[in-house]
C-alpha cells in the first residue's frame, strides 16, 4: 500500500478524534475521542518508522503511547465516575460551575 | 582617635536616639542629655581642632591638603555598560571647614543651653534639635558631594518642624517659606551634582578597575583622556576633591573643563556655577533671595534662630566655597564682578532695611543679610585676604549673631514683645543687660577690638587689592559701616537710653536683669568675640595655607 | 630693591616695658575703677598721676635720643605679615605728656565737679578708657593700630558725651558724635586699603621707606619691592596717591571736627564740662592733627592743598559761628573748631612745627577756658532749686561774676587772652608762627591761594571779638540772674569754686603764658620749634609739594615783621569793637539779654552755624531715613509681593491643572481602566466553564497563530 | 546515536553503559525509592501514620537534595546519558534542586494547613502523587529525546490529574475532569506534531546531528505545522497563551499546597524543554523570536488584564502565574547567555514568590475558611505579621524595588534591551513596551489584597487561633530570601554564571 495513504488515514483519524472531543456532550465519548487522536499519532509513528529500519524508534514510541493512553483512560474514567457522583450527570455542558 | 570626625558627627545622633528612647516620665532628662551630648561633641571638636596643624601644605584639589580623613566605600551599584556608580563615606577637614566646625560646636551647645526652658513637646524638640546638629556637623565635614547633599537636605526637615511647631504667631508661613526657598536652592544644587557626577571619575578606583596600581593616577588620567579606558571601566564618583581637579573630567563629558557643551548659548560650566551660586546664595542669604530670613528669624523660637543665624547661614557660604568656587574657578572669575556687586549691594541694602525695621529680631536678621554681603564680596575678591576675610567673617558673624539673638531672646522671654518703640530707658532698669547689649551691638557694627572688625578689614583690603572686582566696590561698601553704626546706635538710644518707659505697665516687674543661665550663654560668647578680635592668628594660622592654595587655584584661571 | 620683610623685622627695646605701662595703667583704671565704689575718683586720679609721672620721666630720659621703634608680629595673612609697632620720638613724648597731664587735671577737677553724681565710678572708668585709647593713638606707629584706637577714642567720647543717658539730648548728641566720627573713619579705611594694596603693610615706617622707592611712571604710581624673596610690582593710577592722602585726611576731618563734619562738636557739649575740657578741647580733637603730623611725609601736593583749604574754611566758619552764641560752652566749642582749623591749615601749608606748636599751646589755654567755665557752671548749679530753674550754661543769666569769683575770672582772662593771641601769651607765638608760614606759602603759591591767608587773618579778628565779648558778658556788668528771677538773695549765695577746682585752672592759666615756651616774641626761638624740625616729603618728586624747609630764611625775615604787626592789630581791633558793642548796658548787650536769637541775616547765619546742622538733618538724615523706609517697603511689598504673587499664581495654576486633570487625564485614565476592564472581560469570557469550549478556543488560537507566522 | 550504539555493541556493553549512566541518575532513584517506601509504610501501619509518612517524605527529599548538590559539583559541562535519551547538565541539576526545595515548602504549607493536613497525611496517596510529579519534572529537565519528553510530560500530567481529583469535593471533581480532558487533548496534539517531526528527521533524539541536518531540508509549511503542534503541548504544561485556559479553574479548586506545586514545577520544567526545543530547531524558516515574542506578549496581557476582575485570591494567582509564564518566555526570547541567566534567575525568584504567596494564602484560608477577597477585609489589624509578609510578597510579585522581583524583571529587561541592540528585531521592542505596561497593570490587582487587609474594616468578628507567631516565623523564612536577594543578588547570579547553557554533546 502506498505510504501516503497511511499518513492520510492518520490525519483523518486525528481530525475525527478532535471533532468527537469538541462536539460530543458525554464525557466518556470525549475520552474515546482522545483515544482516537492518540491512535492517529500512533499510525503516523509506525508509518514513519519504516524509514529507519534498524532502530525502529517510531514503533518503540508507539508502544509507550499505548501504555500511557491506557493509564490516561483509567484515570479519566475514575474521574468521570467521581464527577457523576457529584453532578449526577456526565454531560460536560452541565459541569461548568467553575467559571469567570 | 582614628574615627574622630565620625564620632563628632554621630554623637548627637546617638543622643537623639537616647532622647527618643527615654520615656516621657523623665521629662527634664531630655535637655540634660542634649547638653551633655553637644558638650561632648564640642570637646571632641576642640580636640580635633587642636590636632589640626595649619602647616600642612597641599593643593586645594588634592587630598594632601586634608586631615583627619576617613574614607570608606559606602555603596556601589554596577550598571552594566554605563560604568560603575560608587558613593563613599568621605569626611575630612582642611582649612576651609575647621573654623566652621568649631563655630558649629560652640553655637550648638549654646543653642542647647538656650532651649533650657522649652516647655511643650520636649522630647520631639530635643530629638529634632540633636538631629539638626548632627546633620549640620555632617554637612561641614562631608567631602563627598552625595554625602554633603544628603546632610544639606537633612538639615531642612528638623529646622522646618522646629520653626513650624515651636515658632511664633505666623510660624507656618515662615516655616513653609523657609522650606520652599531652601528646597528650590537644593534642587539647583542637585542638578549640578548629577551633571558633575556623570562627568567626573575617580582615577584611583578606575585604575584598580582597569588593572593598574592605585598609584598610577596620572597615567590612568592620560589613558582616559585618549579614550583607551572605555566608559564601562570608568568608576564615576561624587568625591568633591576629584571634582575640583580639572583632569579628572571624562573627555567629552558635560561639564568638561574645555566647556564645549552649551546650554542656551552659555558654556555649561558657567550655567553650572550659576546654579550652584543661586542655590547657595538662597541659603547665604544674598539679597534677591533673602526674604525668607526675616520671617524665619522672627517666627523661630530664640534657640532656633540662634542656630539658624549662627550656623545655617554659614552652610550657604561654606557650600559656595567648597562646591562653586573650588570646582568652577574659571566661571567664578567670569562672574566675580556680579558676585562682588551683589555682595556690596547686600551690605548697603541690608543695612538700610535694618534702619527701617520696627521689630528688634527683624533688625538683627537684616543686619545678618548685610554682614553676609561681606562674605560674598570677600569671595568675589579671590585674593588671600579677601577669602580669609570671608571665612573669618562667617566665623565671627556666627558668634556675634548668636549673641544678638540671645539678647533679643532675653527681652522676648520676659515680655513676649520685640517692638523697639515699646521700650525706653532700659539701661536704668536692667544695667547689666545693657552692658551686654552694648558689647553685642558694638561688636556687630565692627568696632575694633572685636572679631567683626578684623573680618571686615580683611574683606575690604582683600577686595580693594583684588583685580577681580573694581576698586570702587569696597569703597562704596564702607558706607555700610556708617549705616551699621546708625541703626545699632539708634536702637540702643531708643530702647536703652532716656527715661525708663514701657508700653505695657505689667511688664515693669517682669523686666528683671539677666539670670545665671543667660550669663552662662553670653559671657563665653563675649570672651570668644574679644579673643578672636585681639588675637586673630588663633584661627588664621589654621586656615592660612588652605586659603593660599585656594587663592592659587583660583589665580591659575585668571587671564 | 628693598625687602619688605627686612623692614618689618621684629625689634625689641627695653623701652617696651614703659610703653606697656603707659598703656596698661589707664586701661587698668578703666577696668578697676568700678570696683572702688565710693573711692573710685581717688583711685583713678592716683593712677593717672602715676601715668603722668612715667610720661614726664620718659620725656626727660629720651628727649635727646634718636627715635626708638619696637615691632612685633600680630598675625599672618597669606604672604603678608601684619605687625604692630611702637614709635617713641619727641612728638610722641610731648603728646603723651600733654594727654596725661591734662587728663590728670581733669580727674582732679572732676573730683569736685562730679561729687554729687552717684554714677561717678562709671564716669572715671570711661575717662580711664579714653586716656588708654588716646595713648594708643600716640604710641603706635602702625596705621591699622592708629585706626583701632581711633575708633576706641570715638567709642569713649560716645560713652562720655552720653554719660547722663537719662537726658534724651545727651544720648542723641552721643549718637551724632559717633556716627560723624564713623563717617570720617570711612575715609580712613579707604586710605588704609589704598596703602595696603600698594605696600602690603600698615607699618608707617615700612610705608615711608617703600614710598621713597615708588615712582610715578606715565601717570601710574609704581611700587617695587620684594616680600621674603619673590618680587612684587604694584601699579595704581597716579591719582590714587593723592586719594590716599585725602582719604586719611577725611579720618582727621571726622575726628577733629573739620568742615564738613564739625556739627557734632557743639552738640557734644551735652557731656559733663570736664569731659569737654579733656576730649573736646585738648586731646581727642587734636588726635586728627597728630595723625596728620604722622602721615605728613606721605601727603602729596594735591592732598596738602585740600587740607589747607579745608582748614582755612573751618577756621573762618567756626569763628563766625562763635560770634553770636548764648551758651558759654558753645562759644568755646566753636572757638576750638576754629583753632583746629588753624592747626589743620598749618599742616596743609607744610608748617609742620608751627601746627604742632599751636596744638600744644591750644591744648593748655582751651582746657583752662573750659575748666573755668566748668567752675562757673558748677557754682550756678548750686543756685538751682525747685522754683529757680535756668540753664546754667547760658551767658544771659551770668554777668558781673568777677566780683563773686575773682580767682576764676583771673585764670579765665589769662587763657582768653592767650586764645585771642595777644603778645605775651603762648597763643600769640604759635598763631603768629602759623600766620607767618601761611604768608610765605601764599607768596610761593600765588594765585588763588591768597584766600586762605585772608580767611586766616579775618579769623584772628573774629577770635579777638568773641573772646572779649564772652569776658564782658560773663564777668562785667551786673549779675543778671537775680534780676530775671527777681530773687536778690541769689547773688549772695554765688561763691568762688573751691580750691580743688581752682588749682588745675590756675596751672593751665600759667601754662598759657609765652615765657613757658621762651622769652621771645618770635616763635623761631622757642625750645619747641627747635626741637621739632619739619620733615621733608617722601612722596615721588613729581607729586611732592614744595616744602617750606627749603625756602630761604630771608623771605621769612622779610615777612615776619609785617605779619606780626597785622595780626596784633587785627586782634586789638576785634577787642575794641567787642568792647564797644558789649560793654555793660551797651546797645547790643541789652538786645542780647532779651531776645531769643540774634536779629538780622548775619546774626542768624552765625547763630545757627551756617544752618549746616539743619541742612544735615533735613537733607541727608531725612533722605537716608526715607530711603530706608522705601527700601523696607520695597522689600516687603515688591520682593515678598513677587514671591507671594508667585505662590498665588501657583495656586491658580494648580486649580487649572486640577480641572484639566479631572477632565482630560482622569478621563484618559478612566478610559484606560475601562478598556483594560473590557479586555479583562474579553479574556475572561473564554473561561466559560465548558472544557470543550476551552479546547476549541485553544486550538483555534493555535491555528490562527500558525497561519499568521507562516504567512 | 541510539541506533549506532545498539548495532555494534553487544548487550553486555550496553548494560555496562546504562549501569554506568545510572550513577548519574541517583537523585531520581532516591525519589522512586521514597515512593516505594511511602506505599509500603502506608500498607503496614493502620492508625496514626501521618508522622511516619511525613518523616519518610522529608528524609527522602533531604537525601535527594544532598545528592543533587553533590552532583552539581561533579558535573561541569553537560553529559549525555542513556545513549542520548537524557542530557545531564548543571541547568537541570539547578532546577532539580529548586523543585526539591519547592516541594518541601509545599509540604510545610500542607502541615500548616489545619484540617486539610489530616487528609494530606492520612494516607500516602497524595504524597506518592507529589513525588511522582517531582520525578516527572526532573526527567523533563533531563530529557532531550522526543520520546523521553513525551513520557515525562505524561507522568507529570497524570499525577496532577489525580492530585486534583483525589480529595473529596464537588469543585475538585469538576476541575479534575476539565484538567484531564484538556491535558489529554493537548498531549495528543503534541504527539501528533512529534510524529510528524519524527517523520521528517527520522530520529527522535533532538541532539542528534542527523536531526539538525534534516531540519534544514524540510519545507516551511509542514515544519511550522509540526513545530506549532509540538509547542502546543509544551505551552499547555507552561500554562502560557493559548493553552492557559485550564489553569484558573484548576487553581481555584485544588487544595492550596498542591496548587503551589502545580504553579511552579511543571512550568519551569516545561520552560527547559521549550528552551531546548527552540534552540535545537534553529532554521531560518521558523522565526522563533517572533513566535515566542507573540506568545509572551499574549500570555502577559491575558494574565494581567483578566486578573483585574478576580474575586478569588487563588484564581487571581492563577492569572498571575500565566503572566509570569509570559515573562519566563521573554527570557528565552533574548537568545543570549545573559537572557538565559535572566530567565533562570526569574524562574527561581518566581518559585520562591509563588510558594511564599500560596503559603500565606493557605494561612489566611485557614483563618477565614475561604479564599475570596471579601472575607480577607481587616485581617491586617488582627494578623499584622502575616499581613506585612503578604505585602512583601505582593510587592515582589509586582516587581517593585525592595524585593528580588525587581532584580528579576530588571535583568530580564536589560537582557532584552541588549539583545535588541544586538540584532534590532522590532518584536523585542513590542515585548519591552508590553512588559512595562503589564507591570503597571499588575500593580493594581496585586496590591488589592494588602489594601483590603490593612485599610478595610473587618465585617464579622473572626475567631483566630493563636498560631500566628509560628506561622509568621515560617512565613519570614519563605519571604526573607526575596528581600535578601535584592541587596545581594550577586550570590545567586554567581551560581547562574557557572551554568553553561551549551546543550548538546555530540
Amino acid at each position: 500500500m502506498p505510504f501516503d495513504y497511511l499518513l492520510i488515514l492518520g490525519a483523518f483519524l486525528f481530525c475525527v478524534g478532535l471533532f468527537v472531543v469538541v462536539t460530543r456532550k458525554n464525557a466518556i465519548l470525549v475520552l474515546i475521542g482522545i483515544e482516537l487522536m492518540l491512535n492517529a499519532a500512533n499510525i503516523n509513528l509506525i508509518a514513519f518508522s519504516s524509514f529507519d529500519p534498524n532502530a525502529l524508534q517510531g514503533q518503540i514510541f508507539s508502544l509507550f503511547i499505548i501504555t500511557v493512553a491506557a493509564a490516561e483512560a483509567a484515570v479519566g474514567l475514575s474521574i468521570v465516575v467521581k464527577v457523576y457522583k457529584h453532578f449526577q450527570t456526565a454531560d460536560l455542558d452541565k459541569i461548568n460551575e467553575l467559571k469567570g | 582617635m582614628v574615627h574622630l570626625l565620625s564620632y563628632i558627627v554621630f554623637i548627637p545622633l546617638v543622643a537623639a536616639l537616647l532622647v527618643l528612647l527615654t520615656p516621657k516620665v523623665y521629662q527634664n532628662l531630655y535637655r540634660v542629655l542634649t547638653v551633655l551630648g553637644l558638650g561632648l561633641t564640642l570637646v571632641l571638636i576642640i580636640f580635633a581642632v587642636s590636632k589640626f596643624d595649619g602647616s600642612v601644605q597641599g593643593a586645594i584639589n588634592s587630598e594632601a591638603n586634608l586631615q583627619l580623613v576617613e574614607k570608606t566605600e559606602w555603596f556601589s551599584m554596577s550598571l552594566g555598560s554605563l560604568g560603575k556608580f560608587s558613593v563613599d563615606y568621605f569626611v575630612g577637614t582642611d582649612g576651609l571647614n575647621v573654623g566652621m566646625l568649631l563655630l558649629a560646636g560652640i553655637v550648638l551647645l549654646i543653642g542647647a543651653i538656650a532651649s533650657w526652658n522649652i516647655k511643650e513637646k520636649q522630647k520631639a524638640y530635643f530629638g529634632l534639635y540633636l538631629l539638626l546638629s548632627s546633620s549640620i556637623l555632617g554637612c561641614f565635614v562631608a567631602l563627598d558631594f552625595f554625602l554633603f547633599y544628603l546632610f544639606f537636605e537633612f538639615m531642612l526637615l528638623p529646622m522646618y518642624f522646629l520653626i513650624g511647631i515651636w515658632g511664633g504667631p505666623r510660624k507656618e508661613y515662615a516655616a513653609i517659606k523657609f522650606f520652599l526657598y531652601t528646597l528650590v536652592g537644593s534642587i539647583l544644587i542637585l542638578i549640578v551634582m548629577i551633571g558633575l557626577y556623570n562627568s567626573v571619575y575617580d582615577p584611583v578606583k578606575t585604575a584598580l578597575e582597569a588593572g593598574y596600581e592605585a598609584s598610577q593616577v596620572e597615567q590612568v588620567q592620560q589613558l582616559v583622556q585618549d579614550g583607551t579606558i572605555k566608559s564601562g571601566q570608568i568608576v564615576k564618583s561624587f568625591n568633591m576633591i576629584h571634582m575640583a581637579d580639572a583632569d579628572n573630567y571624562i573627555p567629552g563629558s558635560f561639564l568638561e573643563k574645555s566647556g564645549l557643551a552649551k546650554i542656551f548659548g552659555q558654556p555649561a560650566r558657567w550655567i553650572a556655577f550659576l546654579a550652584l551660586l543661586i542655590g547657595f546664595a538662597i541659603k547665604l542669604p544674598a539679597v534677591p533671595f533673602h526674604t525668607w530670613l526675616p520671617d524665619a528669624h522672627v517666627e523661630a523660637p530664640t534657640p532656633i534662630s540662634v542656630v539658624l543665624a549662627g550656623i545655617l547661614l554659614k552652610v550657604g557660604g561654606y557650600g559656595l566655597i567648597r562646591t562653586a568656587f573650588v570646582m568652577f574657578p574659571d566661571s567664578a572669575y567670569h562672574y566675580s564682578w556680579l558676585i562682588g556687586f551683589f555682595g556690596m549691594f547686600a551690605i548697603i541694602y541690608g543695612a538700610l532695611n535694618a534702619l527701617a525695621q520696627k521689630d528688634l529680631k527683624k533688625l538683627i536678621a537684616y543686619s545678618s543679610v548685610s554682614h553676609m554681603g561681606f562674605v560674598l564680596m570677600g569671595l568675589a575678591a579671590m585674593t588671600v585676604e579677601g577669602i580669609s576675610g570671608a571665612i573669618y567673617q562667617m566665623y565671627s558673624h556666627g558668634l556675634i549673631s548668636a549673641m544678638l539673638f540671645l539678647i533679643a531672646g532675653v527681652i522676648y522671654d520676659r515680655t513676649h514683645d520685640r517692638m523697639i518703640e515699646n521700650y525706653g530707658g532700659l539701661a536704668s532698669q536692667m544695667p547689666k543687660y545693657t552692658v551686654f547689649v552694648a558689647i553685642a551691638f558694638f561688636a556687630s557694627l565692627g568696632l575694633p577690638g572685636f572679631s567683626g572688625f578684623i573680618a571686615e578689614l580683611m574683606v575690604f583690603i582683600g577686595s580693594f587689592k583684588s583685580s577681580a572686582i573694581p576698586a570702587w566696590m569696597p569703597v562704596v561698601a564702607t558706607t555700610g559701616l556708617v549705616l551699621g553704626a546708625g541703626y545699632y546706635l539708634w536702637t540702643l538710644q531708643r530702647m536703652f537710653f532716656g527715661k525708663f518707659w514701657v508700653k505695657d505697665k505689667n511688664w515693669v516687674n517682669s523686666l528683671t536683669d539677666l539670670n545665671s543661665r543667660e550669663y552662662l550663654m553670653l559671657v563665653p560668647l563675649v570672651i570668644l568675640i574679644l579673643v578672636f578680635g585681639i588675637y586673630p592668628s588663633l584661627l588664621l594660622d589654621l586656615i592660612n595655607n588652605s586659603v593660599e592654595s585656594f587663592a592659587d587655584h583660583l589665580f591659575q584661571f585668571r587671564k | 630693591m628693598i625687602d619688605l620683610q627686612d623692614i618689618i623685622l621684629p625689634k625689641s627695646d627695653p623701652i617696651i616695658y614703659w610703653i606697656i605701662a603707659l598703656l596698661a595703667i589707664p586701661f587698668f583704671s578703666f577696668l578697676s575703677t568700678q570696683k572702688f565704689r565710693s573711692k573710685a575718683p581717688h583711685w583713678s586720679t592716683f593712677l593717672l598721676g602715676l601715668n603722668t609721672l612715667i610720661a614726664i620721666y620718659l620725656t626727660t630720659r629720651y628727649w635727646n635720643s634718636d627715635f626708638i621703634t619696637v615691632r612685633g608680629h600680630w598675625f599672618k595673612l597669606g604672604e603678608t605679615q601684619i605687625t604692630y609697632s611702637f614709635l617713641v620720638d619727641r612728638l610722641t613724648l610731648i603728646m603723651s605728656v600733654i594727654v596725661n597731664f591734662i587728663s590728670l587735671l581733669v580727674h582732679l577737677f572732676s573730683q569736685e565737679y562730679m561729687r554729687k553724681d552717684k554714677a561717678k565710678p562709671r564716669y572715671f572708668a570711661f575717662l580711664g578708657l579714653f586716656t588708654f585709647s588716646m595713648m594708643g593713638i600716640v604710641l603706635f606707629n602702625d596705621l591699622l593700630f592708629i585706626f583701632i584706637f581711633w575708633e576706641l577714642v570715638g567709642l569713649s567720647s560716645y560713652l562720655l558725651i552720653g554719660f547722663w543717658f537719662e537726658k534724651k539730648s545727651a544720648s542723641l548728641a552721643a549718637n551724632k558724635a559717633f556716627i560723624m566720627n564713623r563717617l570720617g573713619d570711612l575715609g580712613f579705611i579707604t586710605g588704609l586699603m589704598i596703602l595696603y594694596t600698594q605696600f602690603h603693610s600698615f607699618d608707617l615706617e615700612a610705608i615711608k621707606s617703600l614710598m621713597i622707592y615708588s615712582e610715578i611712571e606715565g601717570g601710574n604710581w609704581v611700587a617695587q619691592f620684594t616680600n621674603n624673596g619673590h618680587e612684587i610690582i604694584n601699579t595704581l593710577d597716579g591719582r590714587w596717591l593723592s586719594a590716599a592722602g585725602i582719604a586719611l585726611f577725611c579720618g582727621a576731618v571726622g575726628k577733629s571736627a573739620q568742615f564738613p563734619l564739625q556739627v557734632w562738636l557743639p552738640d557734644a557739649m551735652e557731656g559733663p564740662t570736664p569731659v569737654s575740657a579733656l576730649i573736646h578741647a585738648a586731646t581727642m580733637v587734636a588726635a586728627g592733627v597728630y595723625m596728620l603730623a604722622r602721615i605728613f611725609v606721605i601727603l602729596d601736593a594735591q592732598a596738602l592743598e585740600v587740607v589747607a583749604i579745608v582748614g582755612a574754611i573751618t577756621a573762618f566758619m567756626a569763628a563766625i559761628a562763635a560770634l553770636s552764641q548764648f551758651d558759654i560752652k558753645k562759644v568755646l566749642a566753636y572757638s576750638t573748631i576754629s583753632q583746629l582749623g588753624y592747626m589743620v591749615m598749618a599742616m596743609g601749608i607744610g608748617a609742620y612745627t608751627s601746627g604742632l606748636f599751636h596744638l600744644v599751646t591750644h591744648a593748655f589755654f582751651k582746657a583752662g577756658l573750659f575748666l573755668s567755665a566748668g567752675i562757673i557752671i558748677h557754682q550756678l548749679h548750686k543756685l538751682e532749686s525747685k522754683e529757680v530753674m535756668f540753664n546754667a550754661q547760658d551767658m544771659r543769666v551770668m554777668g558781673g561774676l568777677r566780683k563773686h569769683m575773682p580767682k576764676t575770672f583771673f585764670c579765665f582772662l589769662m587763657c582768653a587772652l592767650a586764645l585771642a593771641g595777644l603778645p605775651g601769651f603762648s597763643g600769640f607765638l604759635s598763631k603768629d608762627a602759623i600766620l607767618l608760614d601761611l604768608a610765605v606759602w601764599a607768596d610761593i603759591k600765588g594765585g588763588g591761594f591768597y584766600i586762605p591767608e585772608v580767611l586766616a587773618f579775618a579769623t584772628v579778628l573774629f577770635t579777638g571779638f568773641y573772646t572779649i565779648r564772652m569776658i564782658l558778658l560773663v564777668f562785667f556788668g551786673n549779675f543778671r540772674l537775680p534780676i530775671i528771677m527777681q530773687k536778690n538773695e541769689l547773688s549772695g549765695r554765688l561763691k568762688e569754686g573751691n580750691w580743688i577746682m581752682l588749682v588745675p585752672v590756675a596751672i593751665l592759666a600759667l601754662l598759657s603764658l609765652s615765657p613757658v615756651f621762651g622769652f621771645t616774641l618770635n616763635a623761631e626761638h622757642t625750645w619747641f620749634v627747635e626741637a621739632m624740625p619739619t620733615p621733608i616729603y617722601l612722596v615721588p618728586i613729581s607729586y611732592a609739594a614744595k616744602s617750606l624747609v627749603d625756602v630761604t630764611p630771608e623771605t621769612f625775615e622779610a615777612l615776619h615783621g609785617l605779619v606780626n604787626a597785622v595780626s596784633i592789630g587785627l586782634a586789638i581791633v576785634g577787642i575794641v569793637i567787642a568792647y564797644l558793642a558789649y560793654k555793660p548796658n551797651a546797645k547790643l548787650e541789652q538786645e542780647f539779654v532779651e531776645r531769643r536769637e540774634p536779629r538780622g541775616f548775619f546774626g542768624q547765619v552765625s547763630f545757627y552755624h551756617w544752618y549746616q546742622d539743619a541742612f544735615y538733618r533735613k537733607a541727608i538724615l531725612k533722605f537716608v531715613m526715607l530711603k530706608a523706609q522705601a527700601l523696607s517697603w520695597f522689600d516687603k511689598k515688591v520682593i515678598d509681593g513677587i514671591i507671594d504673587g508667585l505662590a498665588k499664581f501657583n495656586v491658580v495654576f494648580a486649580h487649572l491643572i486640577k480641572w484639566f486633570d479631572r477632565y482630560f487625564v482622569d478621563g484618559l485614565v478612566h478610559l484606560t481602566v475601562f478598556t483594560s476592564g473590557r479586555i479583562g472581560q474579553l479574556t475572561r469570557s473564554i473561561q466559560s466553564g465548558n472544557v470543550q469550549a476551552y479546547i476549541l478556543a485553544s486550538f483555534v488560537f493555535l491555528i490562527l497563530l500558525m497561519l499568521y507566522l507562516v504567512f | 546515536m541510539l541506533i549506532s550504539q545498539l548495532q555494534h555493541s553487544g548487550l553486555k556493553e550496553k548494560l555496562a553503559s546504562t549501569s554506568q549512566d545510572l550513577w548519574a541518575l541517583l537523585p531520581e532513584i532516591v525519589i522512586v525509592s521514597t515512593i516505594i517506601l511511602l506505599v509500603v509504610f502506608d500498607l503496614i501501619f493502620k492508625k496514626n501514620k501521618s508522622i511516619g509518612l511525613a518523616a519518610i517524605a522529608f528524609a527522602g527529599l533531604a537525601y535527594c537534595f544532598v545528592l543533587t548538590i553533590q552532583q552539581w559539583h561533579s558535573v561541569e559541562s553537560s553529559k549525555a546519558l542513556m545513549s542520548g535519551l537524557l542530557n545531564l547538565n548543571r541547568l537541570s541539576i539547578f532546577l532539580k534542586g529548586g523543585f526539591i526545595i519547592g516541594l518541601t515548602m509545599a509540604l510545610i504549607t500542607a502541615i500548616r494547613s489545619g484540617d486539610l493536613q489530616k487528609d494530606f497525611f492520612k494516607s500516602s496517596e497524595i504524597l506518592v502523587m507529589l513525588f511522582g510529579l517531582l520525578l516527572g519534572a526532573s526527567f523533563m529537565t533531563l530529557s532531550s529525546n522526543l520520546l523521553m519528553i513525551y513520557i515525562s510530560i505524561e507522568v507529570v500530567s497524570i499525577c496532577s490529574y489525580i492530585l486534583t481529583g483525589l480529595t473529596k469535593g464537588r469543585k475538585k471533581a469538576e476541575a479534575a475532569m476539565k484538567y484531564l480532558i484538556y491535558g489529554a487533548v493537548a498531549s495528543a496534539i503534541m504527539l501528533y506534531g512529534m510524529s510528524w517531526l519524527y517523520g521528517f528527521t527520522g530520529t527522535l533524539n533532538l541532539t542528534d546531528q542527523s536531526f539538525a541536518i534534516a531540519i534544514t531540508q524540510i519545507p516551511q509549511l509542514p515544519l511550522s505545522i509540526a513545530c506549532v503542534m509540538v509547542m502546543g503541548g509544551f505551552l499547555f504544561k507552561l500554562g502560557a497563551f493559548p493553552l492557559h485556559i485550564w489553569s484558573p479553574d484548576v487553581y481555584e479548586a485544588t487544595p492550596t499546597p498542591i496548587v503551589a506545586v502545580f504553579s511552579v514545577l511543571p512550568k519551569l520544567a516545561a520552560l527547559v524543554i521549550i528552551f531546548k526545543f527552540v534552540n535545537l530547531i534553529n532554521t531560518p524558516l521558523i522565526d522563533w523570536e517572533l513566535w515566542i515574542g507573540i506568545l509572551a506578549i499574549a500570555s502577559m496581557t491575558v494574565g494581567n488584564f483578566s486578573a483585574l476582575w478576580q474575586k478569588d485570591i487563588k484564581r487571581m494567582l492563577a492569572y498571575s502565574s500565566i503572566a509570569h509564564a509570559g515573562f519566563l518566555l521573554v527570557g528565552i526570547l533574548a537568545f543570549s547567555s545573559s537572557g538565559n541567566q535572566a530567565m533562570l534567575f526569574y524562574g527561581s525568584v518566581y518559585l520562591m514568590m509563588n510558594f511564599g504567596a500560596f503559603y500565606l494564602v493557605q494561612i489566611l484560608e485557614r483563618q477565614t475558611g475561604d479564599t475570596s477577597f471579601q472575607s480577607m477585609k481587616g485581617l491586617g489589624i488582627k494578623l499584622p505579621l502575616i499581613a506585612s509578609l503578604v505585602l512583601v510578597v505582593m510587592i515582589a510579585l509586582t516587581g517593585l524595588p525592595p524585593t528580588a522581583g525587581f532584580n528579576g524583571k530588571l535583568y530580564i529587561f536589560s537582557a532584552l534591551w541588549e539583545s535588541y541592540q544586538a540584532d534590532g528585531h522590532d518584536i523585542l521592542i513590542w515585548v519591552f513596551v508590553f512588559g512595562l505596561l503589564n507591570t503597571v497593570v499588575a500593580l493594581f490587582y496585586y496590591l488589592k489584597l494588602p489594601y483590603l487587609l490593612f485599610f478595610k474594616t473587618p465585617q464579622s468578628e473572626i475567631s483566630l487561633d493563636n498560631k500566628e507567631i509560628s506561622d509568621a516565623l515560617v512565613g519570614t523564612l519563605f519571604v526573607l530570601p526575596l528581600l535578601l536577594l535584592f541587596f545581594r543578588s550577586d550570590w545567586f547570579v554567581g551560581l547562574m554564571n557557572s551554568i553553561n547553557f551549551e546543550l548538546w554533546i555530540p
